[in-house]
């Protein structure tokens, strides 16, 4: 069904997902007005949350399946199948987070029932970024999530941790959008819009203009902050360290999905002609970031720590299928995306219910002969560890199969022998877990056995590592889809894969 | 034998079997009774091994091409299928991997003690990922056979290893893998390359062989990465320090089938892929030398470290370095008879070093000790033992009647036309290898019974016979009557020849002219 | 019946008569090696049974022999039987089959092989009888029998190959029979490593003949040889050359020698037939069965015949120092070995054979006589709980009062090594000097050999006669409560030491020369087999005066070292071994055998050890592969990692510098 | 006097009082330069006719924004909390740093119309540079015609109609995010 | 028209605001740099608006309303922050490292 974004019905009907989420989240607060003391009120608040996802989803179904699409040129908001994934992966982001915080937030004692209306809010900023055609609306959907996730990492007010992790986070996280604003300024300046489309357009001939490339130079500076690519990484560690587990997950999903979907749209829609300006510079910070990512990793006693720079290092990969500006790029993005997301919640989660009072003590030592008491949850982690390393038989292993194909196809093997190098250093740091879990003996009394796991979490886990597997096993659908979705984006006809059946 | 097989259909369901039995297997394994999980496992593996039985039958050898091949959409977008096949090369690894493979359930009998039920899993779950790599013929296929494979083996040293067991579990599986993920980006350039040439995107053998030529000038890093995948896992100097350390630290079990499978998983991939696929890059006179020179290497060196270890698996583990050099130089000089004797050899150091592996598990199951010095005299005790230990030793020496001679000698006999300096050298490892075993023998089974704890050993059990007894079957066969085995064999290293012919044939295959003119 | 079923695989018609059951000669010891086996592991003490079948074995392996020579000497082939049993190595162009060649020469082999083999069988039933391992003695006897025969049947290199290492790992058993004691199983060890060098040098001579051409079948190589290689050229003299290399091992030459002597560690039964009738005359036989190739490289010949008679020579010089009475006989046995070789090397193939046969049967004797000997004074001992050596001959002494059968036998074996007319020894041995020297009147190089192989003959008579005269002349120095427990061995010993001094006596008479009325029989019999090479390589044989000054020249030196063997070893007393002071000055370094041993020891075995072990192992593998490579580059990454997660010092302020210089350095890159 | 002195009056006037602003250690004295920072902004917007944007600049950053600024300095009592300049080496680096920053941006200088122009695909020199810029010219004149606020309303509730809504939406989250931290106990 | 020396004046006042975010380590002082930064943003819109058209103008509207969220949310941290560190000098805000 053609929609006229134009005109505020089509922008309405376009932006269902987006309005059904913030009316849900509108309408938690209204209850947290009332019920905002006991564990109970916020167990409610979270299932309502929970169910708020739904109409959201229910209106994305219809969109993506009615085929929504835009009349003319996209306007504001994109109207394709990349933001429906995309907001399909934040939505999925969004339960999932939601789902692991029920448990913990009552193990924490941090009754606040704000807590999920701010996931809530978060959520469609998300979505909002994802999906921007526009990069005002980009910058708004960007502010609209950080502005919450600042205070989500500072949620637990008890922890001098958690409130350090948001001053970090918000300091530098301000400072950087100032030179996203200012690349969009210049951009503006250039190219006389702020629409992608017509950024594309009027850049697509000839030279850059000396205005446009800064401003896309700034705009990368600023989205770099958001995906935590090195160097403008160093922010992350400290801050997936202090923030409350879920919500580091929520970052470590939500967060990174929308930067980097943002991101692709924005390369593959507005700088198409552009891709000797930038593609040298992705490149950089993608080898930065893995190599950085990955050998950090290496020194870290802590679970979580540990996963920080690991997220540094997928960033790094998911840079790498940014890469080529190619349709199997993008393909490889989202997919990669997905992969990195479900894998994420279950690490995240199987992290918050070994922690007792935060998890930043949750070490080898301590995780050791897990096996012998949680059969199930070590099967989770090590399989989730496999995935990270990118083992076949897992989703992580398809991800990357399709990112070393995009840049293979690219021509640019380099980078891909990097990706698999720096991967190989990472099972540095991803199999001594495995073998904690299943080859050490328990180290003694204090180990944390997570006693009594909240259901919620756990189904989350077993739901995130049985899909790992499935689409480990059987990617073909997941390959597939991801490939159409792809050549949705970017200037229509983008050069289709060599020898593409169908 | 064969009607019957074709009566009931055998040729176009085994190969599938193969593969998914073990997996089946492993569900009673996993919810049967702990006490059950040996005999389920050891069940599976004999039906599993009744069942390749068949295939010396029933597959077809004489064209020497992929026989049985079935294909079935994977990944269509990608061409990526699930496709299976055997030829005469594969079909002996096959029947070696399933031969050990109850033999190995048997002898970890008793070995193993805790989480028995993993263990057993783990073993199936091996058996299946081994075939696999043997049997895929689409490169995809075979890279996730080839890496999945990693996880049990991984798991049986880290979980059921010696004292070192974790150092030696991570550093075998970061060996292996960064060889294979080299060769993963070596694939997807080779498929794109093809593909960009063709027009079709497809992984499958046949077809990026046919069209291996068109990736040009990218041709020697893509070698290079498909060799240095399986010079890890041959493995050939410099790359075997892994070794050791998995043989020594891995259960019984573990290191048989390491010995005995997964090392020949390099070599197979050399002969199968690596030197087919860029016969230019592999004849060349740089790539030719240093194979040969790493392959000598192999030989003499692994021959002298083994000589002086201290601890007998360690000493089993060099020889098997020595014994796969030999492959190597087969596999480099490629004329029928060094290509056959290559294949003889991989199929001989699988049961002879396989046997060693028992061997020496029985003993430490019996005292407790890896040390050679720690043994002496037992002949006087255990005779049985002695007496199998010193068949087992002499097959691994090459002596002629036994396996390990018709190997090397036709490795050696065919190479020497090819490249002479370097066959004489290695033809020196026969005398280091009587060294190093007929030494070893000495210390543990010869000399004074001087050991309190050695005078009670017990003489073999009937089931250990049992283990033992195919394997020195096997030996005896191999030694003095090969010819069914080697009839087999020809026709793929033929072919295999064939495929090097190519633009720029190898020397090997060219006739060589009498050293004197006549 | 089990070979139709394997000829199945054969497709050679299978000769007619008892040559097409030539492979029941193999089959039959093997089964004894198998029933005896079986019993050593079962039940040990069924010596009865053990003794009828390892014996019985051998006796009916003898009847197929010598029903094979009868068919031959029947109708004698001008072409070798082949007794084709199964393909073994099909592989492209190389068709190996598992054959057996039949001809005058393999017949020979056959006959004293068996022959022999079966009269040390019979005298080690009572030697042995006392010995735990009985089963097991037997069962290694047969199997070394079975692989011997395998062996001198083979009809191409690799199936000869088999019995070559099978009867090499056998003597390897045997030698350290007794592996309790870690001197016999080093020996033992020794041996099969020494013998393993050799066959480095077949193996390569293998490949090369296979290259040059393409068949490894003696009958083939023999046709095509003349025909695909230039004579004297590389390719043959490369070819001889390994082949020789494999011979000095198998057959105990410089230098490769040295495991001879450690050999005798061995029960002396052992010693007899396999250091001194059978195993060690491999090596002649090879040459032999390639005289051929041999003949077509006169420098290979040349260098043959050289190390043959200097190793005649080197090895009776240490005989004349030693005491150990089997230490003596071995090197008697290197020194014999030298003189066939000189032989096959001045193309006199015959006399080397004739040498050969003659060489079992004296030499066994030897061996046994002094086996019963041994088995005298160990008994003495035994029953004495003396702890003295029973080999040692300085212990011995006026033992042919105790022991006259053995001192007989003994003596007649003597004289005819010493070569004293009408014996053995000296038709052969005679034979062989005056080939020497009729080539050197072609090639004068051979008159150097021909006097070392005379010199070699002095000392022969000489260390031989000092042998008898410390074991039974002279007063007895062994202990008078010994004395009384002296007897001589049962009759199940002395016959066949009997038996075989009858053959010691006669053997000349197969090869009996013309001038001494003969006809050569052994000489014609082998003709078609050394035709070949004669023609490439004729002989020069003395004729008139020059044989017969030769001849009388060779016996005066017997005579004159007999003599001085006796007097100057009974002129001064003989003191036991307990109070003999340590000998001094060159008989020291004889004694010590020249310090050969010492010097490969040194120069060759320990370097090689410290070398694997310090700088191989220790120094390559885990220092540089694994502590630089693999756990270098770990450690690396982890120092890497430290340093970066070090920069994560936590200052907000820094954080901000590298974002800054990370923007910084982004706006240059894109507006450039 | 022209409108050029002017703008370079006020132009000097704010980079003296930002450069103070960062420099001067007490914090509400700098918190007062960036107060004066931003009303020579709001003039220097006047003068580039957006008279709408000066309005609110005064009132809600030099009023609303740093109002709280000052109100939370003074709650925390951390006015004279010291010297909070980073030492030598870090201003030597903070010089190098934005040295560097502003080299890249200097060109910044050398934009005018024209140039613009030329980049629009307009031949160089061909009338005035403003008509290749139909929107720049009633931005010009749209302020004259429909009042200032009107000029500005225009485009903001039609073209830019969904950002605008997600302002609302942004606010909403602040003000939810402030009021849970702020909250005494949760 | 003052366009290039009014996108100068931004860029200086840019800069001057990310030294400022250099040189200070009160939070609330840094963070009043990156208001500064934003405002320095803001002249760039305006001056361009000149020439593209009143759309700067309206996204000048928005950045205030982001710099008051903003501010807001993070004067709000601050406040935190100081709660439990009885200080918003960030050189004692270094407990998450390494």
């Amino acid at each position: 069904m053609p929609l006229d974004l134009t005109t505020p019905l089509g922008a309405t009907m376009a932006l269902l997902p987006e309005i059904a989420l913030t009316l849900g989240a509108l309408v938690l607060l209204l209850v947290n007005a009332w019920r905002n003391g006991t564990a109970r009120d916020s167990r409610l608040s979270g299932y309502l949350a929970l169910v708020s996802l739904v109409p959201s989803a229910i209106a994305l179904g219809i969109l993506w399946m009615g085929g929504a699409r835009a009349e003319g040129p996209a306007y504001m908001v994109a109207l394709d199948p990349y933001r429906f994934a995309a907001l399909a992966l934040i939505l999925v982001a969004t339960a999932g987070t939601i789902l692991l915080s029920l448990g913990y937030l009552e193990r924490e004692g941090l009754i606040a029932p704000e807590y999920y209306s701010l996931v809530l809010f978060a959520a469609s900023g998300m979505m909002f970024m994802a999906g921007a055609e526009d990069l005002i609306v980009l910058f708004l959907g960007l502010e609209i999530m950080s502005v919450s996730v600042y205070v989500l990492a500072g949620f637990n007010r008890g922890s001098v941790f958690s409130a350090e992790a948001a001053l970090k986070y918000f300091l530098v996280g301000a400072f950087a959008s100032a030179f996203l604003l200012y690349g969009i300024a210049l951009l503006w300046g250039a190219t006389g819009s702020t629409g992608l489309a017509d950024i594309g357009a009027r850049l697509s001939g000839g030279e850059v203009p000396v205005l446009g490339k800064l401003g896309l130079g700034l705009l990368l500076i600023g989205m770099g902050f958001k995906v935590a690519a090195v160097p403008f990484h160093m922010w992350a560690p400290d801050v997936y360290d202090g923030s409350p587990t879920p919500v580091t997950g929520f970052m470590a999903t939500g967060v990174k999905a929308a930067g980097f979907l943002g991101l692709a749209r924005i390369l593959y829609e507005a700088f198409p002609a552009a891709t000797e300006v930038w593609q040298p510079v992705v490149a950089a910070l993608a080898v930065a970031s893995m190599v950085l990512g990955n050998f950090v990793a290496l020194s870290q006693r802590s679970l979580k720590r540990m996963l920080a720079y690991s997220s540094i290092a997928h960033a790094g990969y998911l840079l790498t299928a940014l890469w080529p500006g190619s349709r199997l790029g993008s393909g490889a993005t989202l997919l990669y995306l997905a992969a990195y997301t479900l894998t994420s919640l279950a690490v995240f989660g199987i992290l918050s219910v070994l922690g007792r009072g935060g998890e930043r003590d949750v070490t080898l030592d301590s995780i050791a002969g897990l096996a012998r008491r949680r059969p199930w949850l070590a099967f989770a982690l090590s399989v989730c560890m496999l995935s990270l390393l990118g083992f076949p038989g897992t989703f992580g292993f398809v991800g990357k199969w399709a990112i070393l194909a995009a840049v293979v196809e690219a021509k640019q093997v380099v980078l891909a022998v990097v990706v698999v190098l720096t991967s190989l250093v990472s099972a540095g740091y991803y199999l001594p877990v495995v073998m904690a879990v299943y080859m050490r003996e328990p180290a003694g009394s204090e180990s944390h056995s997570g006693a009594g796991l909240p259901r919620p979490a756990v189904i989350t886990v077993a739901l995130a590592v049985a899909i790992v597997l499935l689409a480990g096993i059987l990617p073909a659908s997941a390959l597939a889809s991801a490939m159409d979705t792809a050549g949705s984006l970017g200037p229509a006809g983008s050069a289709p894969i060599v020898g593409f059946r169908r | 034998m064969t009607q019957f097989l074709a009566s009931i259909g055998f040729d176009r369901w085994i190969l599938h079997v193969l593969l998914v039995l073990p997996l089946v297997g492993v569900i009673p394994v996993l919810l049967g009774p702990v006490a059950m999980a040996r005999r389920t496992a050891l069940f599976v593996t004999v039906v599993e091994f009744v069942l390749s039985a068949g295939l010396w039958w029933a597959v077809n050898t004489t064209p020497g091409t992929l026989q049985l091949t079935s294909s079935m959409a994977w990944i269509p977008a990608w061409g990526i299928s699930y496709a299976v096949g055997i030829d005469g090369i594969s079909l002996t690894m096959v029947l070696l991997t399933t031969l050990l493979m109850p033999l190995c359930v048997l002898g970890s009998w008793n070995y193993i003690t805790e989480r028995e039920r993993g263990y057993y899993v783990m073993l199936l779950t091996l058996l299946t990922g081994v075939l696999g790599v043997f049997l895929a013929t689409d490169l995809f296929l075979f890279y996730v056979f080839w890496e999945v494979m990693l996880i049990p083996m991984y798991f049986i040293i880290g979980m059921w290893g010696g004292k070192n067991r974790l150092y030696a579990a991570i550093k075998f599986f970061v060996f292996t893998m960064a060889g294979s993920l080299l060769m993963l980006v070596a694939i997807l350039a080779l498929a794109w390359a093809v593909a960009g040439r063709t027009g079709t995107l497809s992984f499958a053998y046949e077809h990026l062989l046919t069209n291996s030529h068109v990736v040009g000038g990218l041709a020697p890093w893509l070698f290079g990465a498909f060799a240095l995948a399986f010079a890890i896992k041959v493995p050939v100097f410099p790359f075997h320090t892994w070794l050791p350390d998995a043989h020594v630290e891995a259960p019984t079990a573990g290191s048989v089938l390491l010995a005995g499978v997964l090392l020949k998983l390099g070599t197979y991939g050399f002969l199968r892929y690596a030197v087919p696929f860029f016969p230019e890059v592999a004849a060349s006179p740089w790539v030719t030398n240093l194979v040969l020179l790493l392959a000598v290497i192999g030989i003499v060196y692994g021959a002298l470290v083994a000589m002086v270890q201290p601890d007998i698996k360690k000493l089993v583990a060099y020889s098997s370095v020595s014994h796969l050099g030999f492959v190597m130089l087969g596999i480099w000089a490629a004329t029928v008879q060094s290509i056959e004797g290559a294949i003889m050899v991989m199929i001989g150091h699988g049961l002879s070093t396989g046997a060693l592996f028992f061997l020496v598990g029985m003993l430490y199951e019996r005292r407790h000790t890896r040390d050679i010095s720690a043994y002496g005299g037992l002949a006087k005790v255990v005779p049985v033992f002695s007496l199998v230990f010193t068949v087992v030793a002499l097959s691994s020496v090459g002596l002629p009647g036994l396996n390990g001679f018709i190997g090397e000698f036709l490795v050696l006999l065919g190479s020497f036309r090819v490249h002479p300096w370097a066959t004489g050298i290695a033809t020196t490892g026969v005398i280091f290898a009587a060294a190093y075993l007929l030494w070893a023998l000495q210390r543990i089974i010869y000399n004074k019974l001087d050991k309190r704890e050695n005078e009670s050993l017990t003489d073999l059990s009937a089931r250990e016979l049992v283990v033992m007894g195919p394997l020195l079957l096997g030996i005896l066969w191999m030694g003095l009557y090969p010819a069914p085995i080697l009839r087999r064999i020809e026709p793929a290293a033929v072919r295999y020849i064939e495929t090097l012919r190519g633009p720029l044939g190898f020397q090997g295959v060219s006739q060589q002219t009498p050293v004197v003119p006549r | 019946m089990t070979l139709s079923l394997i000829q199945a695989a054969a497709d050679a018609p299978v000769p007619a008569g008892a040559v097409g059951w030539v492979w029941l000669a193999v089959a039959l010891p093997l089964v004894g090696f198998l029933i005896n086996g079986w019993l050593a592991l079962t039940r040990p003490a069924a010596k009865t049974a053990v003794s009828v079948i390892g014996a019985g074995v051998l006796v009916a392996a003898f009847a197929v022999a010598a029903a094979i020579f009868v068919q031959l000497r029947g109708h004698p082939p001008e072409a070798p039987l082949i007794v084709e049993l199964w393909r073994w190595i099909p592989s492209g162009g190389l068709d190996l089959r598992f054959s057996f060649q039949v001809d005058q020469l393999s017949t020979v082999m056959l006959l004293v092989v068996t022959g022999v083999g079966s009269l040390i069988h019979l005298f080690s039933i009572g030697y042995m009888r006392s010995d735990p391992g009985y089963a097991r003695y037997f069962a290694y006897l047969n199997l070394f029998v079975a692989f011997m025969l395998v062996l001198v049947l083979g009809a191409n290199l690799p199936v000869l190959f088999v019995g070559w290492e099978g009867v090499g790992l056998c003597s390897y058993l045997l030698i350290g029979f007794w592996f309790q004691d870690k001197a016999n199983a080093d020996a033992g060890k020794k041996a099969f490593l020494m013998n393993r060098i050799g066959d480095f040098g077949v193996l390569i001579a293998m490949f090369i003949i296979w290259w040059t051409l393409r068949s490894l079948d003696f009958v083939t190589i023999a046709e095509r040889a003349p025909l695909r290689l230039a004579a004297g050229g590389a390719g043959v003299t490369a070819i001889t050359l390994f082949l020789f290399l494999g011979c000095t091992g198998k057959s105990a030459q410089i230098p490769l020698y040295t495991w001879l002597p450690d050999a005798m560690a061995g029960p002396t039964p052992v010693s007899a037939l396999i250091h001194a009738a059978t195993m060690v005359t491999a090596g002649v036989y090879l040459v032999a069965r390639t005289s051929t190739l041999f003949a077509m490289a006169p420098v290979s010949s040349a260098l043959v015949a050289g190390v043959g008679a200097f190793t005649a020579l080197f090895a009776a010089s240490i005989g004349l120092r030693q005491y150990d009475i089997k230490r003596v006989l071995a090197y008697s046995t290197i020194s014999q070995l030298g003189y066939m070789f000189l032989a096959v090397g001045t193309g006199a193939y015959v006399a080397g054979v004739f040498h050969l046969i003659t060489h079992a049967f004296f030499k066994a004797l030897l061996f046994l006589g002094a086996g019963s000997v041994i088995h005298a004074l160990h008994h003495a001992y035994h029953a004495t709980h003396s702890h003295d050596d029973a080999q040692d001959m300085r212990n011995m002494g006026g033992l042919r009062r105790y022991l006259p059968w053995t001192f007989a036998l003994m003596l007649i074996a003597t004289l005819a090594i010493a070569g004293i007319p009408p014996f053995a020894g000296f038709f052969s041995k005679d034979e062989i000097l005056a080939a020497a020297f009729g080539r050197g009147e072609s090639q004068p190089i051979w008159f150097l050999f021909w006097g070392m192989g005379v010199l070699a003959a002095l000392m022969t008579a000489f260390y031989m006669m000092r042998l008898m005269a410390m074991t039974f002349l002279g007063e007895s120095r062994v202990g008078a409560k010994e004395r009384e427990h002296l007897h001589e061995a049962p009759w199940s010993m002395t016959g066949p030491l009997l038996g075989l001094g009858v053959l010691t006596v006669l053997g000349g008479l197969i090869n009996l020369p013309v001038f001494a009325g003969g006809h050569a029989a052994l000489e014609h019999w082998l003709e078609p087999v050394v035709a070949k090479a004669q023609d490439i390589m004729p002989l020069a044989m003395p004729h008139g005066q020059t044989e017969w000054l030769l001849i009388g020249g060779a016996v005066a030196i017997a005579v004159i070292g007999l003599l001085l063997g006796w007097k100057l070893t009974l002129a001064r007393p003989i003191l036991p071994a307990r109070e003999a002071p340590p000998d001094t000055g060159f008989s020291l370094v004889l004694f010590r055998k020249y310090y050969i041993d010492e010097l490969y020891d040194g120069l060759i075995v320990r370097p090689l050890v410290a070398i694997s072990r310090f700088v191989l192992w220790k120094g390559v593998d885990q220092g540089l592969i694994d502590g630089v490579g693999a756990n270098g580059s770990a450690a690396l990454a982890r120092g890497l990692g430290w340093v970066g997660s070090r920069l994560q010092s936590g200052q907000l302020g820094f954080y901000i510098v590298v974002f800054l210089i990370g923007a910084v350095w982004l706006l240059r890159a894109v507006a450039r | 006097m022209s409108a050029e002195v002017v703008f370079y009056l006020m132009a000097g006037f704010a980079v003296v009082s930002a450069l103070l602003c960062i420099t001067q250690r007490n914090i509400i004295a700098s918190a007062m330069w960036l107060v004066s920072t931003m009303f020579s902004l709001a003039g220097i917007y006047v003068l580039l006719n957006a008279q709408f944007i000066a309005a609110i600049q005064v009132l809600v950053y030099a009023g609303a924004v740093m109002v709280l600024f000052l109100f939370v300095i003074m709650l925390l009592n951390v006015g004279r909390g010291g010297n909070d300049l980073r030492g030598a080496p870090v201003r030597l680096v903070a010089m190098l740093i934005g040295g560097a920053l502003l080299a890249q941006l200097f060109f910044l200088g050398r934009v005018t119309p024209g140039g613009m122009a030329v980049l629009r695909g307009a031949a160089a020199g061909s009338g005035s540079p403003m008509d290749a810029f139909p929107a720049g010219q009633t931005a010009l004149t749209a302020p004259a015609a429909q009042g200032v606020v009107g000029a500005i309303a225009e485009p903001l509730f039609r073209q830019y109609l969904v950002p605008f809504e997600l302002t609302s939406l942004l606010l909403l989250t602040a003000a939810v995010g402030a009021v849970v931290l702020a909250k005494r106990k949760l | 028209m003052l366009l290039g020396p009014a996108l100068l004046l931004s860029a200086v006042l840019f800069t001057i605001g990310v030294a400022g975010v250099l040189l200070r380590r009160n939070a609330i002082v840094l963070f009043m740099c990156v208001e500064l930064m934003l405002n320095a943003v803001n002249l760039t819109f305006v001056a361009f608006s000149q020439v593209l058209g009143l759309g700067g103008q309206v996204i000048v509207f928005f950045v205030m309303t982001v710099a008051a969220a903003e501010a807001a949310v993070g004067l709000a941290i601050i406040l935190a922050v100081f709660r439990h560190t009885r200080s918003v000098d960030l050189k004692n805000i270094n407990l998450l490292q390494g």
